[in-house]
């Protein structure tokens, strides 16, 4: 098994010690960080994330591979900003104004983290002029917005409105999710994507940066 | 003043859907003695609030409880309930939620003198005590518009004052999240049921003093979120059933300082509570499925003093707008149960309630008449919430051991692998409440005010 | 060729949920063989099908059957019955009826291989030949499509062929609004039944060429609309009981020309007929009311082998897509039917559903087991259809009178006023359907075109 | 009882002879035309509208009766028209393309008959250009527009934009109704008015006229 198989089994099986140390090693053979990050620690956390998609694994198992994950990223993150690396993605996220609901929020933030996306959570309650300065501060390649009550998934829309009129909507990608939330009225008011959970959201925000 | 159960109030024999131990009766209409009645529940459709006119929610409002009291007279159904469940900007603005409070009621009297239609308006204020990261669960504004709002909405014509209060919400949403048994029950007992004590106290205090009834809470924002999260495959459903039987011993603590019933429909622990406090409880199941999916569709309905749909948008079905369709289901769910009970054959309807579930869930295991006996026991038989907590949570592993051996009980490998990881916790749970805390506390400070929960910082 | 049932296959006694006298067995599902199965329905959401590409709307159906049957592998559920009700557009296009057909029939196969889960595909093409007025019912090129359609979609993939015919609709519905029970049994027995012959021989031999399965037929359009008028206040409720029994008869023609069942779910007749073929039958009750409402919730459970929602758009409600809650509520229901049946209490059950609404409605009355055995006798105790069709009516009548004086059945005194002038019509009915042909021809020639009929434009 | 209540009350009963005699006898004592149809044949109507909106009475009740006011007006049309008598107005009615169902537009067709409307039916599978020549033809005061499919329903947009490019939608008031539609879809698309039921549907043509 190369450094980096090692690197991803480690990973998958969710010990972060031994994927630090590993990571280290590696860092130390010469390796490149870049190498180590897609071809180790994401590598990993790819497989994991297509179990939990299909259902043989379980969140609590995932949070533990998510931990292997960070781990090893502590000692190859400032690598790569030292080299400029392009990260994956940036995703904004949070719950629309005047909904307190955090978890499915969570969830996705979870899954992106793993996935090897940059995101900067804006928890709940969230009004449309702080999505839209966090979006102008943080230059995300993705915004996600989560609502839980159908008197409130309303703001998304509100949301998409003002990212038109600060001409910002060319330069992001919009998915929402939530449980009143449909495919449907994800194309009504003008979103890229839809995410029906939190295992797809990951899918959901690839495709969107692929399609770019 | 609290006072503990120290013992049950019915067995698994005499739990039985439309039958409590101590009758709620008001109005005309009479809970748990003999019947189901139908609660119905409902939520707008998609709409902003802030940008829509008073008036115009106002006639949503109007439109919905008088088709569905429509509907329930039209099926010859001669009791109902009707729950209010507050959006976060009613309850944030007392006055708006009184007067939708006092338009229902309104409606609900017309309907009263011109059909004969007997009702209760139960109203529930949303736990805006969350608003603030840590939320603030005790001084700040929230508490005290929360307060006012039943204040005012039972001075409108409410006759049942209930909540989903989220007392240890904080933990629990990533307890879950990590199947986390040991932040369950710091979130769920420690927290939640220091939490209920206070705001039951003052929302009893609210009924005494507005002549309503203080009905009862539920560990929804808990119980439910696991149930849901097992039900998408996130997290064990062996887990979400040890949840469930932890919930229970906060939302006893309602009941605990005076509430009366009926307890909230969608806390599947009301099944627990019935047996420990005998009072009336609202359940909900297969005919909630609009609001969401359960492991626990029929099964529910063995306890079921009033039978609830939980919410549904109010948007248009091919047969009508979708509370009206809700009503006539819960209607014929209700004749159902009746008819049964009226021949004396209640429990053998309820058991094949319980055997058409139990088998396939834990979490619908747990529930049945027999394991609910057991849980109840096992809450009763400690004074302490921690204590209780970790009695019902051994049980819950007990029971599930026990269905699993027998073949009662189907479960995957990998939900059995869980069980027995659970299993471990459990048995290495401290038994003194103050030790599991002084573990527990620091884990969670950064998402805790300890202070809002009367738990020093330090100790 | 046509053979006629002169005898019962099942007396009340005999009658139950998930029991036919001959099960089918196709695929690895069996119907009526001890089991109630849940048969799913859809329809899209509000959208134009002339202005979405094909693409699109396939996506729609493989998004719905999709979620549909992951449900039902989620609860447990080892076989299902999915419809798939063809919109006009896609009928008046035979390919592309069959196109989705062969979609949905893939997924079915997937969800076989991968899950393990039986199923069926029932195809309903929709009865376009009354797209002209009066409508064309045997020339023309809407009958030559409607055949095209059933054969493409039966070498689609499907297994049972239905349709919803609207044969003596253009009477009905004026006979409907007017309570006019002659008029009723013109449209119903004189034309319904020439129309059923002419059409269901030819389904029958499309599906011998083919390999599927003719299942069944309902005079919806003739029952369901009188029953969707009478719950709206519009028709007496003892008027649509007697439209109910009559429509018994047009819809046995199916099965004596070679139908086998499943009958399609929204017949309630299906109860009738039943009795009479001992074949399985679909019912909708309680959790269609998403579809429409009724007085025969519980009551249509007893004759249950297929339990459907009938139709629901694919639109979101909180817990999930609408059709996704159709089906977990369908699963809880058969599940609660096959427990009881499982101990050997199935009969028992039934007369619970029976007794729950019975007494509230004419339409239920003649639903309830005993009465249902009486209309079946009173349908095979005659030979000619117009003779079956006076028998039912006169039966039908009868019962509801002996309900009313047993003080079994709960009736308003506007309805039995009506109850008084019914009798009154079907007891001077001529016995001889030439006498009772000859009276009723020249009224409705305006809206018939009796040569589509076989019937001499002038005697 | 004066001459327009004895008409009113044979509608109410529904006798459609003695109706049309006593407006006979009416008409020859020198009873103004307009005055027996609105105070007579109408007023006879309403008592009936009323009872079947709030339930007490049938349809096939509604229908003589709708039988005894037809036999009073076939009078009085005549001399209303020669006194270019202004009648109450004019609906235009139809389901949309693609739509076979009937029904429920004739239960309407009916109650705005009785209530003195004069109602232009288009029958079922009625396209926008039939819509528009008709409104274009007959210039009526209302269009009503029924629909039992979630896929034909969306066809009444199709008219009301058609409508407007013709510069016709200020000139008619637009009703929908049907299964699948709410007061909502009605207001989203466009429509001015909401008829729950055939029961209702006066009561909206009535108020929309009133308002204009
Ligand atoms: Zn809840
Ligand atoms: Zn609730
Ligand atoms: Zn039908």
């Amino acid at each position: 098994m190369d450094r980096y198989a090692e690197i991803a089994q480690h990973v998958q099986n969710g010990y972060s010690e031994r994927a630090r140390k590993a990571v280290e090693a590696a860092l130390a053979e010469g390796c490149p960080a870049e190498r180590v990050l897609k071809e180790g620690l994401i590598a990993g956390m790819e497989v994991v994330a297509a179990k939990f998609k299909s259902g043989q694994m379980f969140l609590p198992e995932v949070l533990a591979v998510a931990g292997a994950m960070k781990a090893g990223m502590e000692l190859v993150k400032p690598l790569l900003v030292a080299a400029r690396h392009e990260p994956l993605g940036k995703v904004v996220l949070g719950t629309v104004r005047g909904d307190m609901h955090d978890i499915g929020k969570n969830l996705v933030a979870i899954m992106l983290q793993g996935a090897g996306f940059d995101v900067v959570d804006l928890g709940t309650d969230v009004r449309v002029e702080k999505f839209i300065d966090a979006i102008e501060r943080e230059h995300p390649d993705v915004v996600g917005m989560s609502a839980l009550l159908t008197t409130t998934m309303v703001h998304m829309k509100t949301v998409i409105e003002a990212l038109k009129q600060r001409d910002l909507r060319a330069h992001v990608k919009v998915i929402v999710g939530g449980a009143p939330i449909s495919k449907n009225f994800a194309s009504e008011i003008g979103a890229d994507g839809y995410a029906r959970d939190a295992a797809t959201a990951v899918d959901v925000v690839k495709e969107l940066l692929n399609s770019r | 003043m609290r006072k503990r159960f120290n013992s049950l109030t019915l067995g698994a024999d005499a739990l039985l859907f439309g039958v409590a131990g101590t009758p709620l009766r008001r109005n005309g209409v009479l809970i748990g003695g003999g019947k189901v009645l139908p609660e119905i529940k409902f939520t707008l459709p998609p709409m902003s609030i802030e940008d829509t006119p008073a008036m115009e929610i106002e006639a949503m409002y109007r439109e919905i409880v008088t088709a569905v009291c429509e509907r329930a007279v039209h099926l010859g159904q001669q009791s109902v309930v009707v729950e209010f469940e507050l959006l976060p900007p009613m309850t944030v603005d007392p006055p708006m939620g009184e007067s939708i409070t006092s338009l229902i009621a309104g409606i609900l009297a017309e309907f009263r003198t011109s059909h004969g239609l007997q009702s209760l308006l139960r109203i529930t204020p949303v736990d805006i005590r969350e608003q603030n990261k840590p939320p603030q669960r005790r001084r700040g504004r929230e508490t005290e518009l929360l307060l006012e709002s039943f204040r005012r909405c039972a001075r409108a014509g409410a006759d049942l004052l209930s909540i989903e209060s989220t007392g240890g919400k904080e933990v629990t949403d990533q307890a879950i999240m990590a199947a986390d048994v040991r932040g369950i029950l710091f979130g769920t007992v420690v927290l939640g049921c220091a939490d209920m004590e206070f705001l039951w106290e003052k929302i009893v205090r609210v009924a005494r003093e507005t002549g309503t009834v203080p009905a009862g809470d539920t560990a929804c924002g808990i119980g439910n979120t696991a149930m849901v999260l097992a039900d998408q495959g996130y997290i064990p459903r062996v887990f979400a059933a040890v949840v469930r039987a932890v919930t229970a011993v906060r939302s006893l603590v309602a009941y605990e300082v005076g509430a009366a019933g009926p307890g909230k429909d969608c806390g599947y622990e009301n099944a627990i509570l019935k047996a420990i406090t005998g009072l009336p409880m609202s359940m909900e199941g297969k005919s909630a499925a609009c609001a969401h999916l359960s492991p626990v569709g029929n099964i529910a309905g063995c306890y079921a003093d009033l039978w609830s749909n939980e919410s549904v948008q109010n948007i248009k079905l091919l047969a009508g707008m979708a509370p009206v369709v809700s009503m006539e289901q819960l209607v014929y769910d209700c004749r159902l149960m009746n008819v049964a009970a009226g021949r004396g054959e209640g429990r053998r309807l309820r058991d094949w309630f319980s055997e058409s579930d139990a088998g396939l869930d834990p979490q619908a295991f747990i529930l049945s008449p027999r394991a609910v006996e057991a849980l109840a026991r096992a809450i009763v038989s400690e004074q302490d919430d921690y204590r209780r907590g970790v009695a019902v949570a051994v049980k819950a592993v007990d029971l599930l051991r026990e269905g699993l051996s027998k073949q009662h009980l189907l479960l995957s490998e990998r939900e059995q692998e869980w069980l027995t990881r659970i299993e471990h916790t459990v048995s290495e749970l401290p038994s003194d409440s103050m030790g599991f805390i002084a573990e527990e506390r620091p884990k969670w400070k950064d998402h805790v005010n300890y202070g809002e929960y009367g738990i020093p910082d330090d100790v």
